[in-house]
């Protein structure tokens, strides 16, 4: 050892490693495979996972009583390391034995199969028989809007506990009770709905089993597609196109946007459109509004409604108003693509079709699980016909294309349909960290000044890092915007706000790490921060290829305000695209709640 | 006034459950009645240690030692004894052996073989005045240290004197102290765990209903040595009387300076406070412990990092437990070699025992390391209860095993114990005769276990709970042979891989009764017979129709009626109703009522 | 009890606490005091062994004197109450009858003072007791063997 | 999709009770177990409503304090009989018989472990040893202590504070 390595030997391999190295890092690193369950490293985030509870990584350390678990203990100067030793291998069978005691064995009708790291584990084991049977524990499974939870099928490896808690600092799930009976819940057993959680999915995306699961609606989609009667419109945000192509072998971050249009038709859909158009229109009004404010403040020096903060996450806008209600009024009441879409497609679409707007069947494509539980407030539906009927996760998108046996790395590339198909680059990058402000930018610039941006592109906004700023000049008015992803990163900024400190004019937040390319409806990225990037890196490649590249060079985003809106931010806009906010911290519900 | 006499009353938990605080009223009125009040006092102490026997009182100067005293006596004790010098003599403590009635408590057989270092001012001074602990070279000690040795010193003294931790682990308490020393960090804690889950186990509690200020000065010590100024005594919140003495002699402690800043001028401050447990024997397991201290859920944290590293709120923490600290101002008083010269080679000092079970004397031991079990069990315990035949004494409560006729001659030490498959444990000794069933003690002790588990890994969650099942299967009669291969097999899976002590040691009790008692296993699985009648469902209750006088007593006595028969005639009972209670064979006067 | 500030106060406050446990450190192990044993059975208290024992513990007190009073039963010689049995460490007992407070000053004087007998008090041969005289007040068995069920 | 109203209307004096000994702690979530031990002496249980009032006075997530009420024995959401009745089922009492006492409190109370009686007089819960071994088998009812118990001396006992609850 040279001073500031640890030299060890790992199944007869030597090596050294710095001091703080745990053995499952060194053993990874010689290319010994160690088997985990509990363990979870979020690179990027600088959060690890390893509470040491499900100990099926422990490996045999001469000189130690008994075994160590690999992904907590630290290497030592000289210490000898087996991996897969007779009693090694006796003790993770046993342990896995255990866990599997007490889990439902139905794994050929479980949402994870295929996908689930226990079944994965159990596999690599061998085993075959499970020795030790005995009481197995009842939790009543919660089916809320957006998530569902069997606790049955729980190993408590704290991994969703983690996430809400120190990533998203939402604080919904947690451990309850103690010894056999203990598992990770929500307060007083309430279902999720009756819980302070905002939907960002990302529990769902960190569990291991199918303890934790998106609410499946494909029933709905294929009922829908099946009734003549019926004229079935899919709407795609920008980053399922990303994604979707992982769960059919293709590399992370390959873009299979034509592919997933022909899907769609296979599929039945009747329309097939382009959140992205009405991302384009998202920036218009919530340019607009940005502007209003700015120029508002620059009038009387009001900061009242500044900094703006971005309104097109679900989960953010439940976590502002569950935690922060004397915030609201900083939220853009501009609604989010996927509701935007919905409202003009149900009321100026379906007067060009000429046909009732409940013949019309909105399903919208998301990467996220809170869209389940944003299309499903009240205030999006119009005497009980809600503006989006259905959104599916992309993963519940891969199962029905599987379904519906389609082969889909054999599908031609298809285009979307106009008008509702045609969108901007500004659009496209929506679905990542940076994204939607960088959009707003580049519009809102132009709207200002009158003059085009000069370098669209703005490098400074883009990237992985949790929280994020930068300043656009506005012809000598510095603009200051800040971005955060990640509920956790979030409050940092929402604290300051709060105190009055906050240095910027226009906040963007997304609740998931990454962005919407993370939601928790994505196909599994388990924290590796690589296979973000690369779906970003796919986006801003989209806009980049672009021929428009502003929001508001969109054609038909023009064409719909001279039809019909008239101007961003009017009368008829605010009654179609724009929304309130209800104060969920002290006991508000659906119909009470502030004006906008 | 000078005092001639003072009647010492114990105030431990258990006589004052026996209403010893009547006892004392009762005393001082009487003392008041004949005029007294100036040459006699009533002082209430802590607990004398011989609580089968209790209440107690103990009359000085003659030394005189009552036992089993009832408020009522108190009129006969005043008047005859100190009133006219002659001693109450049904009151006197009657020697199992002897028969004879003995006055003085050194000639008590229970007494005569005590060396009582850490309970050295139990039963002798008043707790709650500090005088009486000063007195006693109360807080001399920390003045030694404090202005005349440096805390090297100190720790090597406590090194030298070969003083190991008295919690059960048996970790060399100089080395503990050294580490958190030597351990960065600019703030430290010093912990007393006072927790004592053991069951069974009541010497923390007595030593801090006894003389709390020998605990509160060598933790103020530990801080000298460590570099604490702040302690912190987590105690359960089963233990009211004992929190209410700590409570008063800190106050008193603080009031007299010697806690608090600059104690006796030396510059060096330090102060305590009180941190309650709420039921969860896991947080005697020093991290578990911690993480309740910081408001948490008692779950044990993987080690190291050792809490003497990084402890309570992330700074070095020492733990010791009650008794170790006990010790430590004697060892500084009368030097590490004289403690040193007591004990065995590598378990120095005195060990304190509560003995409880089917024995005489149930109560509360201190004999140097080393003693016999068979020396304390009858040399001390006054041997088995009713003259029944000796079976087997479990030490190490839930994490001990059980020892044999063949280990009552090992020397009590840490080692041995542990050589013999058992561990010392905090002390607790539960003695067993031959109506004890050693399957059903193991499933008592697991049934403790699954009750007590935190439920953080799965060998602990799952795995005790299946132990459980096991025995449970095999004292209902319908256990094979192949169960004991898997009783073993999990057992050892199980404290190889647990996380914490609590998991590691579960299997203990298990494991030691199947190696000492196989044959009772083999009598369960084999011939489904419990040979101690103790496991319901093996146990087969009738009458001998020939000696039955069908006196109908037994019909009588029967809570469910499970006993038919006319008068005169031969009774029956059916197998089906019978609880196996065993009220019938009590109130049978001819022995017809037999056990199979 | 206000602030003890050095080691110092700390010692001096030990030897004032020290009395009040003085008795109860003594009859652990009387063996290294002086026993200084009054007969406080009926006929005694009626001879005014109540007085004698009283004035012994004052005068014991004042005199700062390394011995404990302890009051016994009746040690079976009657017409010689107060009957005080005086045992020094390490010397055989020495019995002492009709003690009043002169008596018992002459007890103190000369007989714990330079180990002689004083002449003016009545002192009484051991052998007038009953062989295996109860250690203590009372008849506790230790001193018998075998006895009651 | 309707959120249950959470924090229902609290009775204000309960509110600042809770406020009060949160305040006394300093407001300091490392006192959790402290200021629950305070709250459970004051109201008898730890009902949701006030567990909610904690982690708002607290600024922590509501879930963290119901966490910890549930995994600790001592804290009980359901209110305890005016006389809790606690049976010691340490080993030294278990050997000497306790659960032949706890069988006899079962049947007489007609509950099962921790479960509180109807008339709300009795609540039935079993403790892990209260140190009082030279008793065994023990068991406490409210304060007192009762030591070397049989199951014939169960129905004695209960009749006494049957007794005491008519007058």
């Amino acid at each position: 050892m040279n001073g500031n390595t640890v030299g060890l030997t790992i199944d007869r391999k030597t090596m050294s490693v710095p001091p703080g190295t745990t053995i499952l890092e060194a053993a990874s690193a010689a290319g010994i495979r160690i088997p985990t369950l509990c363990h979870m490293k979020l690179e990027d985030l600088e959060y690890e996972n390893n509470p040491g509870a499900c100990r099926i990584c422990v490996v045999e350390v001469e000189g130690r009583r008994n075994l160590a678990p690999a992904c907590k203990t630290e290497c030592t100067e000289g210490m000898v390391v087996h991996t897969h030793t007779p009693r090694v291998m006796n003790a993770r069978r046993t342990v896995m034995e255990l866990i599997l005691s007490n889990h439902p064995a139905e794994c050929l009708t479980c949402s994870k199969n295929g996908y689930c790291d226990l079944q994965k584990v159990a596999h690599d084991l061998g085993i075959r028989e499970i020795r030790y049977r005995g009481e197995e524990s009842v939790f009543v499974p919660d089916r809320s809007p957006a998530i569902v939870r069997d606790m049955n099928k729980c190993i408590m490896c704290r991994r969703c506990e983690t996430a809400c808690n120190t990533i998203q600092t939402v604080g919904a799930l947690t451990a309850v009770n103690r010894g056999f009976r203990a598992v990770v819940a929500t307060a007083f057993g309430r279902d999720m709905a009756g819980s302070t959680c905002s939907y960002c999915g990302q529990c769902v995306s960190v569990c291991p089993t199918g303890a934790l699961s998106g609410r499946s609606h494909t029933d709905e989609v294929l009922k829908a597609l099946a009734d003549p009667e019926k004229i079935v419109i899919a709407q795609t945000a920008p980053a399922v196109r990303t994604a979707l192509g992982r769960d059919f072998g293709y590399e992370a971050g390959t873009l299979v946007t034509g592919k997933m249009v022909s899907a769609l038709r296979e599929l039945g859909f009747d329309y097939v459109f382009d959140t992205d158009f009405a991302a384009d229109l998202t920036i218009m009004e919530e340019g607009t509004e940005f502007l209003n404010r700015l120029r508002a403040e620059d009038a009387d020096g009001e900061r009242a409604k500044l900094p703006l903060m971005t309104s097109c996450c679900p989960g953010w806008v439940s976590f502002v108003e569950q935690h922060y209600p004397e915030l609201l009024p900083r939220l853009s009441t501009a609604r989010s693509p996927q509701q935007m879409f919905g409202s003009v497609a149900k009321r100026y679409f379906a007067r060009l079709l000429g046909v009732e707007r409940r013949r019309l069947v909105v399903v919208s494509v998301m990467p996220c699980l809170a869209k389940k539980y944003e299309c499903s407030r009240l205030e999006f539906a119009v005497d009980g016909n809600p503006d989006v009927d259905v959104s599916i996760y992309t993963r519940e998108l891969a199962r029905l294309i599987r379904y519906a046996n389609i082969d889909f790395r054999a599908l031609p590339d298809g285009e979307f349909d106009r008008p509702f198909g045609e969108s901007t680059g500004a659009g496209v990058i929506f679905g990542t960290t940076g994204g939607v402000i960088e959009a707003a930018m580049r519009t809102a610039y132009e709207l200002y000044t009158g003059r085009p941006l000069p370098e669209i592109e703005f490098v400074r906004l883009r990237g992985m890092e949790g929280i994020r700023s930068a300043t656009v000049d506005f012809d000598g008015k510095p603009v200051r915007i800040g971005i955060a992803h990640g509920l956790g990163n979030a409050r940092r900024l929402v604290e300051e706000v709060l105190a009055g400190k906050s240095p910027y004019d226009a906040i963007e937040v997304m609740a998931c790490p990454g962005g919407c390319i993370g939601g928790g409806g994505q196909p599994f990225h388990r924290g590796n921060m690589e296979v973000l990037r690369c779906r970003a890196d796919a986006l801003y490649r989209e806009d980049a290829g672009k021929p428009l590249r502003k929001s508001h060079e969109n054609p038909c985003v023009q064409e719909l305000y001279r039809e019909v809106l008239e101007e961003p931010c009017g009368p008829k806009a605010h009654e179609w695209l724009h929304t309130r906010y209800f104060d969920r911290k002290n006991g508000g519900t659906e119909d009470s709640g502030p004006e906008k | 006034m000078t005092i001639g006499w003072q009647v010492l009353v114990c105030g431990g938990t258990g006589c004052r459950a026996s209403q010893s605080e009547r006892i004392e009223k009762a005393l001082k009125e009487e003392i008041r009645r004949c005029g007294l009040e100036d040459e006699a006092q009533v002082i209430r102490t802590g607990c004398f240690g011989f609580c089968e026997k209790g209440p107690v009182v103990k009359v000085i100067p003659d030394n005189t030692f009552y036992v089993q005293v009832r408020p009522e006596d108190a009129e006969e004790i005043v008047s005859e004894h100190l009133l006219k010098g002659c001693r109450v003599r049904r009151l006197l403590y009657v020697d199992p052996e002897t028969h004879l009635r003995v006055s003085d408590s050194k000639h008590i057989g229970f007494y005569r073989k005590q060396l009582r270092i850490a309970l050295r001012n139990c039963g002798f001074i008043d707790p709650e005045n500090i005088g009486e602990y000063i007195a006693r070279d109360g807080y001399a000690a920390l003045g030694k240290a404090l202005t005349g040795m440096t805390p090297e010193e100190v720790i090597g003294e406590i090194e030298r004197s070969g003083l190991r931790g008295r919690g059960g682990g048996g970790f060399p308490t100089g080395l503990k102290w050294k580490i958190t020393r030597q351990a960065p960090g600019e703030r430290k804690y010093v912990v007393c765990n006072a927790d004592e889950g053991d069951p069974g186990a009541f010497m923390d509690r007595s030593i801090l209903e006894g003389d709390p200020h020998s605990v509160l000065e060598a933790m103020a010590i530990n801080g000298y040595c460590t570099g604490a100024s702040k302690g912190l005594i987590y105690i359960r919140a089963e233990y009211p009387l004992a929190v209410e003495r700590l409570k008063t002699a800190i106050g008193q402690a603080r009031e007299a300076g010697l806690l608090g800043d600059d104690i006796l001028g030396s510059g060096f401050s330090f102060d305590v406070e009180i941190r309650y447990g709420a039921g969860a024997f896991v947080c005697g397991e020093e991290t578990a412990l911690i993480r309740s201290m910081e408001g948490q859920r008692g779950e044990a944290m993987v080690k190291p990092p050792f809490p003497s590293e990084r402890g309570y709120a992330g700074c070095p923490t020492n733990v010791n437990n009650v008794e170790t600290y006990a010790n430590i101002p004697v060892i500084l008083l009368k030097g590490a070699d004289w403690f040193a010269g007591i004990g065995t080679e590598r378990s120095k000092g005195t060990k304190v025992f509560a003995l409880a079970g089917k024995i005489n004397n149930v109560g509360l031991i201190e004999v140097p390391m080393g003693t016999t079990l068979r020396e304390v069990i009858f040399g001390i315990g006054g041997g088995i209860k009713n003259g029944k035949k000796f079976k087997a004494v479990q030490t190490g409560g839930p994490s001990g095993g059980c020892l044999t006729e063949k280990h009552l001659d090992i020397p009590i030490d840490y080692d041995n114990l542990l050589a013999a498959g058992s561990m010392m444990g905090s002390g607790g000794m539960i003695v067993m005769d031959e109506d004890d069933c050693m399957v059903s003690m193991a499933k008592f002790y697991l049934d403790f276990t699954v009750e007590e588990s935190c439920g953080k890994c799965a060998p602990c969650r799952v795995g005790n709970k299946r132990l459980h099942e096991l025995l449970q299967k095999i004292t209902g009669g319908k256990g094979t042979e192949e169960d004991l291969e898997r009783l073993r097999n999990l057992a050892l899976v199980i404290r190889d891989t647990a996380l914490c002590g609590l998991g590691q040691t579960s299997p203990n009790p298990v494991l030691s009764t199947l190696d000492n008692f196989r044959d009772e296993y083999l009598a369960h699985v084999r011939e489904q017979r419990c040979y101690a009648h103790q496991c319901r469902d093996l146990t087969q209750y009738f009458i001998s129709p020939e000696i039955c006088r069908g006196c109908t007593l037994c019909a009588r006595a029967c809570p469910v009626n499970a006993i038919s028969g006319e008068r005169k005639h031969p009774h029956a009972i059916d197998p089906l109703l019978c609880v196996r209670c065993g009220s019938c064979l009590e109130k049978c006067k001819f022995g017809a009522v037999r056990v199979r | 009890m206000e602030r003890i500030a050095t080691v110092e106060e700390l010692r001096q406050r030990r030897e004032s606490y020290r009395e009040r446990l003085e008795l109860r450190e003594r009859s652990n192990d009387p063996e290294r005091v002086v026993r200084i044993r009054v007969g406080l059975d009926d006929c005694g208290i009626a001879a005014g062994a109540r007085e004698t024992a009283r004035y012994f513990r004052r005068e014991v007190e004042r005199r700062g004197l390394e011995a404990l009073v302890v009051p016994v039963g009746c040690m079976g010689f009657c017409d010689r109450e107060p009957t005080v049995e005086v045992i020094l460490p390490g010397r055989e007992p020495v019995v002492f009858g009709s003690v009043g407070l002169p008596e018992a000053e002459r007890i103190l004087e000369d007989y714990l003072g330079h180990g002689t007998l004083p002449e003016t008090v009545l002192c009484l041969p051991r052998r007038f007791f009953f062989p295996g005289a109860p250690e203590g007040p009372g008849d506790d068995d230790s001193g018998r063997e075998g006895g009651e069920g | 999709m309707e959120k249950e109203i959470r924090n229902e209307s609290l009775p204000s004096c309960v509110r600042e009770k809770v406020h009060d000994i949160c305040r006394e702690h300093g407001c300091d979530p490392g006192e959790l177990i402290h200021i629950l031990h305070a709250l459970q002496r004051t109201f008898g249980y730890l009902p949701e409503a006030v567990q909610e009032a904690v982690a708002a006075e607290l600024d922590i997530p509501v879930a963290r304090v119901y966490g910890v009420v549930t995994f600790y024995s001592y804290f009980t959401m359901v209110p305890k009989g005016k006389y809790p009745v606690s049976v010691c089922l340490g080993t030294a009492c278990y050997v000497r018989g306790a659960e032949a006492v706890l069988d006899e409190f079962r049947r007489q109370l007609e509950i099962g472990v921790g479960e509180t009686t109807l008339d709300g007089l009795f609540s039935l819960d079993c403790l892990r040893c209260v140190g009082a071994c030279g008793l065994a088998p023990v068991v406490s009812v409210g304060d007192r202590v009762y030591g070397r118990l049989t199951p014939e001396k169960v129905r004695g006992i209960l009749s006494d504070y049957y007794r005491a609850a008519e007058d």
